[in-house]
């Protein structure tokens, strides 16, 4: 247990590294930061001191080094677009991102599992042909332009939601929060859909074709031999057996949300880690960008560590006798 | 600070449904709040970190300068209470008393001093409002000398945008200086404001949303009922709009061009239109002897002044007029716009759209198959930008001349042009000091490096002049035009060094844009020229 | 297998799975071959069934702008969907935009199948070290949504590549990226298919009689991997067209001067309260459909090669 | 003669597909006694296994049963509700599958399998059902079962897994138990423990085994009497030793010709030239007539009834008129 748990964050910090190496390195040479955060009275001579004090003209592994000290230490840099730290910045943007995921993905699992065990169960029912329909419309359509839609019929045509920002917050601390608000839940709404709809699809078509897959086992049909109830057999054996890959790919989507975030918050102005990351790209934001990156690796780390844990807790293959199937592929 | 000490010190689950029930309750009757958007954010509550219409606009409604516009953007005193010229370069200001800045300390001449200073320490964006200024001497707390250098006609004008600080807060609060692009910590006066103005920075999430509320000791009388105001920034022209007309705002700007029929058509909703003292308009690369980007090697056709004619009169500005802009625009030639001290409408004539005569034009230079050039555009910055280039494009590809767009944000697109690393660009000026010698400081006169040997530059001339137009005649000009007090004569010098830049298609002026806001109808506003909009002439009804 | 490959493999199985089942049998399948024969035909026609060439600037009049469809009172049959804020006939405009969008993502495809099958190849055969780089990448790259990535390999292309070429190979650094964005999952089906073959007598066989080992994949295995690579193609192509279609609304995609579908829309947003609806609404609808039918087509495709994806 | 555990009346499984509807079981009847072990035999897709899962009532959507009759205990089991089928499943009728290595949940433990599997038919308590399971295990020959009941189904060999199965199938000590070739997927040296554990325990608890498989070998060995399946049809059912050595029908007598030993399996008939028709394609008249070679006219036109006047019941024109048994 201990070696397992030991390997995976000896992985997850050589997966850590690799994204820091490629989100500084490769942003250090996108556009030039000095001339996105001088004003237009600059002269060049400021400008020169001015990248020397940042450091930009060391060599690029003294700034990587520096880079990676100062991640490590929590020092995010300062923003050159709002000249202050972006820890702090990504202290106030954290919360609304955050909520937003976690609605999204609360609506994609708690839709997309009982839709896709449903369908899994009654792969001919009408309904199960409705799921299917909405799934393949789901995947289809571009978050995007099921965002303007949303906008378009609830915001502008009916006029019941608002189409952007995230209305009345509440401080909790350095938590903000639009949950305590009904103006703040309304604000909600639709982003939530809009992040959630294509992971509600995924994850309902995983659990579909998980079930069928496994309901076509031997031990399945093996079960029902055996006389057991419908109920102990759909739920207590095939569900279970779904869980794994489930659970795992829930996982990743869940990771998923908060990177697709960067479209959602973009079309709906949410105040969140991605509408600041494409803001950020647009003004050539390194800190912000290379911080971004950052955190949606260690994101996804920490969900990959979660995963496997709970992989490990649900199949006892790999709890108790690891050399059986272990024969790692990747 | 560490995230668990704020967290512990705030947090609590009593203290939460508190907070809560208060955001439920918190909304009685004649609370006036006032919720606008415009598509960019203040880039700080620090009045010296950047010389930006819009940021400078916001501040102006937290703090104040010695001098204010009025609507008709005439400068009337304010934290002056008056002033005189005891010499030509000597002028005498008399502060105005009991103003105390919001935190509550008095305002007096060392404030004033201090301003000044830190305007010119490092980091600060602004220098040019004060660079006309040599020396402040204090006479008492109220009055004081300011030395400029040499006679300067217009150093009341180049100061309305030049708000004061209270030094005892800025020390406080080590803001002395505006501060180094380093890992230090970040400058206080950043996020927080202590003006003498109108309105208290209540709150401020850059990106998000920046809150104000009244000033109830402010020394002037409130015109405004609002008890508090809301702005936030909302970048997409299509979601400012779906923002106004679901209600979430009462008042947005700019309102894209296309949708003030809409607005207009909505009931409960109103636009509010003018011409912008904002002349946009097309530069040339004058000074390489190939151009870029082109499929010209060893020339610059550009710097064949029928090849710039040619250009300009392929330009459908009409079209442009009534297709892009909606009929919202003026087409100009010249770089002022009328609000503009130095304006002559004798000159303001566009040379004619006349697509045959570009043809014979680009024929008799050589070219009359045209000629392949990119077009730098900003994209998030101007009316219609990339729309207008584009047009531009197609309009310049039925004379021949093959144009393409290369339009991106706004900072990727100055920067570009900033370091020369352009053939053909757009950009647009409003002259903060509202005269013309502040557009051709900044935009014609040539930049110090292509001087010839032994002109003495002046700071920052020609910093926006990114295709180096270079004219000695027009250069001295400028610089006689800064210290010209005899207004009759100063005239005859700005008509000189405009029908010369004009005559020689040094740019080609395109239009002035218009200010294009929308609110709602129960809302009263005042919409200045220079588009900056101030919350103090705001009435909620 | 680990635990990660195997479930992350799961996910994309469903892509590949029995989505459209329940289509299949169905008329709505019948009607999506023929919509999608329509798209792709005109798409390749395109110069023969437009009445318009929107990427010849000099045929542009601007007066010609913001004309409604035919059907209004002030349409003309000339611009059939009407036109856009520059005069462009959006009839003309969607066929070369979904020409341009299907282009972008068969390139795309096309790019990320071959380093994916070289790849997975190589990986599969060489095993070991190798073997376990590539794989690693592969999963780490993995665990971002391919539109990151694409974002991030065309802001850092745009940063590198000198401005003036943005603007011409701008269609290929959306190709790149999006590209360099898809190559793990053929690279691990192919990794395994290849290690199973490699098992197989007929390999040693030829390795025994001295054949170079890349003569022996090219020639014995990559025909065995073809189908299922042939399935993720088709699936990864909808995605593509998803991807091409986001960057460009983001503004980072395909230029206004030749528009995509994605740009299209990027610029319709803008007209979408304005009355205009036209602009928005029909490349909207020209992309759904388009998406949609590459989808069907992709479970077709996979019904014909009935592969084992695991 | 007794009454029959199990009676198969003419039943009929149907498929219905987009190019028609197929017929994987026409028409087939026979039964089984009380302690009888009946070797169901066959090439694949004869329907062998159809036949089993019909009589367990699992037929999958679309297949169906198209008509027939199955009797278990004088009671008619096919056209039972759903819950009234279950209920005979494990307690009446037992199910062994082939593959031992997919046939149990890898996610529960053998005990949870086990009990879960007896407390579903049968009323007792947790720890009772515990002991029966233990019991189980050491009588399907599981050693230490105590220690081993605990363990995950993958810590278990391939024919120690069957024995677990076995065991499962045995919870509720069913009278009848179809045995859906149960040695295939095991090493040839696993095969013979397997059949003669299985052999062992229907005689101890009486119970009758439906033995499906397509070894000769196994049949030959096990069963007592063994029915012989064609393109879904019965062809002949008799005891083993009449059939093995007396084939009446031609399939057959090609059939054991491929006899030698156990686990040698009929692939297909090489003595025989052709293969069996696909279920699309079954010609007119006999399904063998193709292949036969003893064809006659008639056999191409009209289908051969299942002839029961002797103890071997044969389906086959040659044998019309005469008394096999004679």
């Amino acid at each position: 247990m201990a070696a397992y748990i030991v390997r995976r964050i000896l992985q997850a910090i050589v997966v850590m590294l690799t994204v820091a190496l490629i989100a500084f390195s490769l942003f250090r040479f996108v556009g030039d930061p000095i001339l996105a955060l001088v004003g237009q009275d600059t002269t060049l001579e400021e400008q020169a001191e001015l990248r020397k004090e940042l450091g930009l003209t060391d060599p690029v592994v003294v700034q990587f080094a520096r880079f990676v000290g100062n991640v490590a230490r929590g020092e995010l840099g300062i923003s050159y677009g709002q000249r202050r730290p972006v820890i702090d910045m990504f202290k106030e943007r954290l919360p609304a991102t955050l909520e937003l995921s976690l609605l999204s993905a609360v609506l994609a699992i708690g839709i997309g599992i009982p839709m896709g065990i449903y369908s899994g169960l009654h792969r001919d029912g009408w309904l199960s042909r409705v799921f299917q329909t909405v799934s393949l419309v789901g995947i289809s359509l571009p978050p995007f332009l099921v965002g303007i839609l949303l906008i378009y019929l609830f915001a502008v045509f009916i006029g019941v939601l608002p189409s952007q920002g995230r209305g009345d917050t509440v401080q909790l601390g350095w938590w903000s929060t639009g949950l305590l608000t009904w103006s703040g839940i309304k604000s909600l709404i639709l982003p939530a859909i809009t992040l959630g709809l294509f992971q509600m699809t995924l994850i309902m078509r995983l659990v579909r074709s998980e079930m069928l897959e496994v309901l076509r086992t031997d031990y399945i049909k093996f079960a029902r031999a055996r006389g057991l109830k419908n109920r102990v057999v759909n739920f207590g054996h095939a569900l279970k057996n779904t869980l794994v890959p489930v659970i795992t790919v829930t996982g990743l989507q869940v990771g998923s949300i908060v990177a697709f975030a960067v479209i959602t918050e973009t079309v709906f102005q949410w105040p969140g880690l991605g509408f600041l990351f494409l803001q950020s790209v647009q003004t050539v934001d390194i800190p912000v960008m290379a911080a971004y990156l950052v955190f949606v690796a260690a994101f996804f780390v920490i969900i990959n560590l979660i995963v496997d844990l709970l992989y490990y807790v649900i199949d006892p293959r790999l709890r108790l006798d690891r050399t059986t199937s272990s024969d790692h592929g990747g | 600070m560490s995230i668990k000490g704020r967290f512990t010190r705030t947090s609590g689950l009593g203290l939460v449904l508190a907070a809560g029930l208060a955001m439920a309750a918190a909304s009685p009757a004649e609370a006036k709040t006032f919720k606008w958007a415009f598509q960019g954010d203040p880039v700080s509550m620090d009045p010296y970190t950047i010389n930006e219409t819009l940021t400078l606009g916001f501040i102006g409604n937290i703090y104040e300068s010695l001098i204010r516009r009025r609507k008709d953007l005439s400068i009337e005193p304010a934290l002056a209470e008056s002033w005189e010229t005891v010499k030509p370069d000597v002028w005498r200001f008399h502060l105005r008393k009991n103003v105390k800045f919001h935190d509550g300390t008095p305002f007096t001449a060392k404030d004033v001093v201090f301003s000044w200073k830190r305007t010119l320490s490092q980091g600060s964006d602004v220098k040019t409002f004060v660079s006309g200024i040599k020396d402040i001497k204090v006479l008492d707390d109220h009055t004081i000398d300011i030395v400029t250098a040499g006679p300067r006609p217009i150093f009341t004008s180049e100061i309305p945008f030049w708000y004061i600080m209270s030094e005892d807060w800025a020390k406080k609060n080590k803001a002395v200086e505006v501060g180094k692009l380093t890992t230090e910590a970040e400058n206080y006066a950043n996020r927080h404001a202590n003006g003498t103005g109108p309105f208290i920075l209540k709150s401020r999430e850059p990106g998000v949303k920046t809150v104000v509320v009244p000033n109830p000791n402010w020394w002037d009388k409130a015109t405004h009922n609002i008890t508090e105001g809301i702005l936030t920034p909302i970048k997409s022209p299509a979601t400012r709009v779906a923002a106004l007309l679901s209600g979430e705002l009462d008042m947005m700007y700019p309102a894209p061009t296309q949708d003030v029929n809409r607005i207009k058509g909505t009931k409960g909703l109103a636009m509010l239109e003018g011409p912008e003292a904002r002349t946009i308009f097309l530069g040339f690369d004058l000074q390489r002897d190939e151009l870029l980007y082109s499929n010209i090697k060893g020339k610059n056709p550009l710097k064949d002044v029928r090849v710039r004619k040619a250009m300009y009169q392929a330009l459908d500005m009409n079209a442009i007029k009534k297709k892009v802009m909606r009929g919202n625009s003026w087409p100009a030639a010249l770089l002022i716009a009328p609000q503009i001290n130095g304006f002559k409408k004798e000159l303001n004539t566009r040379f004619a759209y006349d697509p045959k005569a570009s043809k014979k034009l680009l024929a008799a230079a050589g070219y009359p198959n045209g000629f392949e050039i990119v077009l730098d555009c900003p994209n998030d910055r101007y009316v219609n930008d990339e729309a207008i280039c584009l047009a531009a494009s197609a309009m310049l590809a039925k004379v021949g001349v093959k144009v393409k767009v290369n339009a991106q944000t706004k900072a990727k697109h100055f920067g570009k042009i900033k370091r020369e690393d352009t053939s053909f660009y757009l950009l647009g000026w409003t002259p903060s000091t509202f005269d013309v010698h502040n557009v051709f400081y900044n935009n014609v006169k040539t930049r110090p490096a292509y001087l010839p040997k032994g002109v003495e530059p002046q700071p920052g001339q020609g910093q926006w002049n990114c295709g180096i137009y270079s004219n000695t005649e027009v250069d001295k000009l400028i610089e006689l035009v800064a210290n010209e007090i005899d207004p009759a004569k100063r005239q005859g010098m700005i008509s000189k060094m405009m029908t010369i830049h004009k005559n020689e298609i040094g740019h080609i002026p395109l239009h002035q844009q218009p200010l294009s806001w929308a609110k709602k109808a129960s809302i009263d506003l005042f919409q200045s020229p220079d588009n900056t909009f101030q919350l103090r002439w705001v009435t909620v009804k | 297998m680990s635990t990660l490959v195997r479930t992350r493999e799961s996910l994309y199985r469903i892509i590949d799975s029995d989505i459209f089942y329940s289509f299949r049998s169905s008329p709505v399948t019948v009607g999506a071959a023929i919509v999608t024969l329509i798209l792709v035909l005109g798409a390749i026609f395109a110069p023969l069934v437009t009445p318009h060439d929107p990427y010849d600037l000099e045929a542009l009049n601007l007066m010609d702008a913001f004309n409604p469809p035919v059907w209004y009172e002030d349409g003309t049959w000339s611009f059939m969907l009407g036109t856009d804020d520059q005069g462009r006939g959006i009839l003309s405009a969607i066929v070369y935009g979904m020409r341009l969008s299907l282009w972008v993502g068969l390139v795309a495809v096309l790019f990320s199948g071959v380093i994916g099958v070289a790849l997975g190849l190589v990986a599969g055969y060489v095993g070991g070290n190798t073997d376990a780089v590539i794989m690693r990448v592969a999963e780490v790259q993995l665990t971002f949504p391919a539109i990151l990535i694409a974002l991030l390999i065309d802001g850092v292309l745009r940063g590198i590549l000198p401005p003036f070429m943005i603007e011409e190979l701008a269609i290929w650094v959306v190709i790149v990226s999006i590209g360099i964005s898809g190559w793990p999952q053929y690279a691990r089906t192919v990794r395994a298919s290849t290690i199973v073959e490699n098992n197989k007598e007929y390999v040693h066989a030829a390795v025994l009689t001295g054949i170079h080992p890349a003569m022996i994949m090219i020639r014995h295995v990559l025909p065995n991997v073809m189908g299922p690579v042939l399935v993720i193609a088709t699936i990864q192509l909808a995605i593509a067209i998803i991807n091409e279609a986001t960057l460009s609304f983001l503004g980072v995609g395909i230029p206004v001067t030749e528009p995509s579908l994605g740009t299209l829309l990027r610029v319709g947003n803008n007209f979408l309260f304005s009355g205009e609806w036209w602009i928005t609404v029909f490349p909207g609808v020209a992309l759904a459909l388009l998406v949609i039918a590459v989808n069907l087509v992709g479970d077709w495709m996979r019904d014909a090669f009935n592969p084992k994806l695991r | 003669m007794a009454e029959p555990l199990l009676k198969v009346e003419n039943l009929r499984v149907e498929f219905p597909t987009r190019r028609g509807t197929l017929c994987a079981v026409d028409d087939v009847s026979f039964h089984i006694q009380p302690g009888e072990v009946l070797g169901v035999v066959g090439e694949s897709g004869a329907g062998k296994s159809m036949t089993g899962i019909a009589v367990i009532g699992l037929l999958e959507a679309p297949g169906r049963i198209a008509g027939g009759r199955i009797v278990l205990e004088g009671q008619r089991i096919d056209d039972l509700p759903y819950e009234e089928k279950r209920k005979l499943r494990g307690r009446k009728i037992g199910a062994i599958f082939q593959d031992p290595l997919t046939s149990l949940n890898p996610l529960y433990t053998v005990e949870r399998q086990l009990i879960e599997t007896i407390r579903t038919h049968l009323e007792v308590s947790e720890s009772e059902a515990f002991e029966r399971a233990v019991s189980l295990l050491r009588e399907v020959g599981i050693p230490a079962p105590e220690q081993r009941i605990k363990h995950y189904p993958h810590q278990f060999s391939g024919g120690m897994r069957q024995r677990v199965v076995i065991a499962l199938a045995l919870c509720a000590e069913p009278s009848l138990i179809i045995a859906d070739e149960p040695t295939t997927a095991l090493d040839v040296s696993i095969q013979a423990q397997i059949i003669t554990l299985l052999k062992r325990l229907c005689r101890d608890h009486g119970t009758s085994v439906m033995l499906v498989t397509h070894d000769m070998g196994v049949i030959a060995e096990t069963a007592h009497r063994v029915a012989v399946m064609y393109a879904g049809r019965l062809v002949e059912v008799g005891p083993v030793k009449d059939v093995v050595r007396n084939p009446s029908h031609p399939y057959t007598a090609g059939l054991m010709a491929s006899i030698p030993v156990i686990g040698r399996k009929v692939e297909n008939l090489s003595q025989i030239d052709g293969s069996m028709p696909r279920l699309n394609a079954i010609p007119e008249g006999c399904a063998f007539s193709p292949r036969c070679p003893q064809v006659m006219e008639r056999c191409r036109r009209e289908r051969p009834p299942l002839d029961t006047r002797g103890r071997t019941e044969v389906s086959c024109w040659l044998h019309a008129g005469e008394s096999v048994d004679a």
